[in-house]
């Protein structure tokens, strides 16, 4: 996009060189009698009145609306992981009561073997796992994963986060980080001269990223047996 | 033939402006020449941010017209020195004139400039909304001030009117004093530096009296009142004699 | 009454003096000339009576007032001078037609006719005209705003003979339907004299003569012939030139009135009296020495 | 019309030898109105006071006369007037300039009263 814009800027210079040229009026220069002159700036000025309606009957419903309770639910994360971190750790029935955390999937999987354990990749992010036994045997594994409040500027995009990949196959459950994701956003500031009365005292907006924490809570059946493995520590069980 | 019929000072200046306005009508190429580049520009937007996590990255692209504003406001203070200029001033050799109409005359074409550079300099933030909209990923564009409210944008025009005629105002006045004095040329630069080097509490504060002005009709009068000083002082600069030929 | 007032006018320049303690009257609907050497202060002074430039000193009245930032008096007047300057903006038909409104008595069909006389290109832009045809365009306009005082400043710079001649024709016919008062400067008196009334002869920013024309033609008589007889003819007499042309012969001019009396005598002293232009005259009066150019060559 | 700027007579003595002319050829009679001084100006592209000095030329020797308000017409017996005039001051003034020069070039009264009628023969002929 940006060398598409790059090479229409390149051909505008151009054009302006040309015209520059053209005003250095050769031996047989002809003015732009003022009438071209008052025309053309008063064309200009047509059509960026015209474009003013025009933008109102766009419809705006692909754009990302902001939302307004961000700080509230910064703060409930944080204080997820704070606890999470103090060993206070929330069941599933917390997780989806609490504000700043979305559930982000939901896997149920047939239990194939006596033990579970974990295959997990030692560089993926530092998930805190919990284990929650269910009060029953029904031999149905279900993992589900959760994020914390993401958000860039004020703009929540946890939904637009993709869950690792959990497979369960003969007793090892494995849990993949998906590939890198990346999401870029398109902030428009209103002009310094709006901005100046439209009690914001800046015009350019701070749109530092707020990155979310998973938590991946997996319900097990009463019997299953656990075993954490090398990278245990990150497991908890409930 | 030998009465001395009276003319009417506000008829001539009336008359030079319209004749100003068709004279320097070229001077509005520079001007939109000036917003169109600022505009291609401002689509690759004025600020990047971007950060990552290790699993995820974030950018931001901010998107501003404030820069074809900027340029706007750069455009109306050379197009006020060049008034003063003896260049300009030669065009008003063949007509009916004092010092005060051809002032006059001056300044009403300069508001004229500042009305019409404050729209189109606004509206072109409308033209890069929708270049926007037609060409980037929708889905990637925050809405909040993307959607422009009507009552912001009759804001934002009218503080860029004002603005500007506080730059004509500067620029006019810059332009008098170095036809009173060359050295002006060197004092005015020297002077700036040197308030926003040594004094740059006052320098600030001046400029911060402008540009923190949180209320509209507070802010219109400063400008008013500090335009209409700086014009008068110029008028009465160039009334003052003789102009070094 | 009179129209241009200038009493005891001093411009200088730092040292200069471009004009010095000048004084004269001009009437009204009178066409004056006013004739000088370069640098005699001719520009000076017909801008300081269009009101362009202020005297250092003395008063300088145009229709009774102060003509400096005037705006009654720039109305009633038009400066043309080959340093007119029209926008870039402007074609020439676009000129006409702007310049127009600010003068009351601008008559745009004699404008639009001289225009088509001297086959302009509507479409030119003033600054590319050669300067011949930048003259006659101005001109144009200096006829056709009928101005109550209208002033030229060597307005047949770089135009043709026949361009020269029809300007003046131009002029002179629309004075004779519309009187007023006209300045023409220029270090040229032949290809004008003939449509002035007066003429106002300045010499290193003084007044030297300001006269009717006709009175300037029987000012003075050039008078040729053997040395001696010359000499003791014109003895005691002021010269105004006086030039030795061949080895015992001598031309000098005089004034008519100072040799009235003596006037038969001259013919038979075998001295020949001839005619003097008034442009001659003018070279003569405002020479820098009695010799003239031929003094340098005559050294050796 | 042209004038002789080369001559040592003045625009305005030329304009009234013309108007003089002019009568002598009928083309203006008597009592008929004359040029007026910005027709003349006009005709001669001179300026009208050279052109009234020309007219009071003529109305000095009352070869035309004034009638308030009206303008200037050709007196009667102007004709003869300038004939007379013109026999006495320039044909008097011709002969005279004749014998200086006659006398400058050793030419006797004889051989110029000869001249003069061989000149008046070839003048006729032609």
């Amino acid at each position: 996009m940006s060398r598409v814009l790059s090479q229409i800027l390149l051909f505008l210079i151009g054009i302006a060189i040309v015209f520059m040229f053209k005003f250095k009026r050769p031996k047989f220069y002809r003015p732009l009698s003022w009438k071209l002159n008052v025309l053309a700036t008063g064309l200009y000025l047509g059509v960026l009145i015209m474009l003013v309606p025009i933008l109102y009957m766009l419809p705006a419903k692909d754009f990302i609306k902001t939302v307004e309770s961000k700080d509230q639910a910064i703060a409930s994360s944080l204080n997820l992981m704070n606890n999470l971190y103090n060993q206070h750790f929330p069941t599933e029935g917390d997780l989806d009561k609490l504000e700043g955390v979305y559930k982000n999937s939901c896997q149920t999987f047939k239990v194939d073997s006596s033990k579970l354990s974990f295959d997990l990749q030692p560089n993926i992010g530092n998930y805190p796992i919990l284990i929650e036994r269910k009060d029953i045997d029904d031999g149905e594994i279900d993992v589900s994963t959760y994020v914390t409040a993401q958000y860039v500027g004020e703009v929540n995009f946890t939904k637009r986060l993709l869950p690792p990949a959990i497979t369960v196959k003969n007793g090892m459950l494995s849990l993949r980080a998906p590939d890198r994701q990346t999401f870029e956003f398109k902030q428009f500031n209103i002009d310094f001269t709006m901005a100046q009365f439209d009690n914001q005292n800046s015009s350019i907006h701070e749109m530092s990223p707020h990155f979310s924490n998973q938590i991946i809570v997996i319900r097990v059946p009463q019997s299953l047996e656990i075993n954490r493995g090398v990278l245990g520590d990150r497991i908890q069980i409930i | 033939m030998m009465s001395l019929k009276e003319v009417d000072l506000l008829s001539i200046s009336i008359k030079q402006y319209v004749y100003k306005l068709k004279a320097y009508s070229t001077l509005f190429y520079g001007l939109l020449l000036a917003q169109i580049i600022t505009l291609f520009f401002s689509l690759n937007g004025i600020s990047h941010m971007s950060s990552s996590n290790g699993e995820l990255s974030v950018s931001v692209n901010s998107y501003s017209a404030s820069l074809v504003i900027v340029f706007s406001f750069f455009w109306i203070l050379f197009a006020a020195i060049q008034l003063t200029t003896k260049q300009y001033k030669k065009i008003e050799n063949p007509l009916v004139t004092n010092r005060i109409s051809g002032n006059l005359s001056n300044i009403g074409f300069l508001m004229t400039a500042c009305v019409f550079g404050g729209i189109t300099s606004s509206l072109v933030g409308v033209l890069l909304r929708i270049i926007m909209y037609f060409t980037f990923d929708r889905s990637q564009i925050i809405s909040d001030e993307f959607i422009l409210a009507f009552s912001d944008l009759l804001l934002g025009i009218s503080v860029a009117i004002l603005y500007m005629v506080l730059i004509s105002g500067m620029g006019y006045l810059t332009g008098m004093l170095t036809k009173v004095s060359m050295a002006f040329v060197i004092i005015i630069p020297a002077v700036i530096i040197g308030i926003s080097k040594a004094y740059a509490d006052i320098f600030q504060s001046l400029i911060k009296f402008f540009t923190l002005e949180s209320s509209l009709p507070l802010f219109a009068l400063k400008v008013i009142i500090t335009s209409i000083l700086m014009f008068g002082v110029s008028i009465l600069l160039s009334n003052r004699g003789e102009v070094s030929q | 009454m009179n129209v241009i007032q200038c009493h005891d006018v001093t411009k200088s320049y730092g040292q200069n003096r471009a004009l010095d303690h000048l004084s004269f009257e001009i009437g009204e609907n009178k066409i004056t000339g006013l004739i000088g050497r370069n640098g005699a202060g001719k520009t000076t002074l017909l801008k300081m009576i269009a009101g362009y430039i202020k005297p250092t000193q003395g008063e300088l009245q145009v229709f009774t007032r102060k003509p400096f930032n005037n705006l009654d008096v720039s109305a009633k007047t038009i400066f043309i001078d080959d340093n007119m300057t029209f926008p870039d903006s402007f074609r020439l038909t676009d000129i006409l037609s702007e310049v127009a409104p600010f003068y009351a008595a601008w008559n745009s069909s004699l404008a639009d006719a001289l225009f088509n006389y001297f086959s302009f290109d509507p479409n030119q832009a003033h600054s590319n005209m050669s300067k011949g045809s930048k003259s006659t365009f101005n001109s144009i306009i200096g006829i056709a705003t009928r101005c109550p005082l209208t002033i030229f400043d060597e307005p047949t710079t770089g135009m043709d003979s026949a361009v020269r001649k029809d300007f003046y024709k131009a002029l002179l016919k629309d004075y004779l339907e519309h009187p007023r008062t006209i300045l023409l400067s220029s270090h040229l008196l032949s290809e004008l004299e003939e449509i002035l009334e007066d003429i106002l002869l300045i010499d290193n920013g003084s007044k030297c003569l300001h006269l009717p024309i006709m009175e300037l033609r029987e000012l003075a008589v050039g008078i040729r012939g053997n040395e001696q007889a010359l000499l003791t003819f014109v003895e005691g007499k002021e010269l105004i030139y006086k030039e030795e042309f061949a080895k015992g012969s001598l031309y000098v001019v005089i004034k008519k009135e100072s040799i009235e009396q003596e006037f038969k005598h001259v013919r038979q002293n075998g001295l020949e009296v001839l005619p003097i232009s008034p442009d001659d005259l003018c070279v003569y009066l405002t020479g820098k020495t009695g010799g003239g150019i031929d003094d340098v060559f005559k050294r050796s | 019309m042209i004038l002789n700027t080369d001559s040592m007579k003045p625009i305005y003595v030329q304009i009234a030898e013309w108007l003089e002319v002019e009568i002598l050829n009928s083309n203006m009679k008597e009592d008929e109105r004359i040029y007026s001084q910005y027709q003349l100006a006009d005709m001669f592209t001179v300026n009208p006071a050279t052109a009234a000095k020309g007219l009071n030329l003529l109305a000095d020797e009352n070869i035309v006369y004034k009638k308030r308000g009206l303008g200037m017409f050709v007196s009667p017996n102007a004709k003869q007037f300038i004939l007379t005039k013109r026999r006495k001051q320039i044909l008097e003034q011709m002969i005279k300039e004749l014998v200086i020069e006659a006398n400058r070039l050793d030419v006797s009264e004889s051989e110029l009263i000869m001249m003069i009628h061989n000149f008046k023969q070839d003048y006729k002929e032609e």
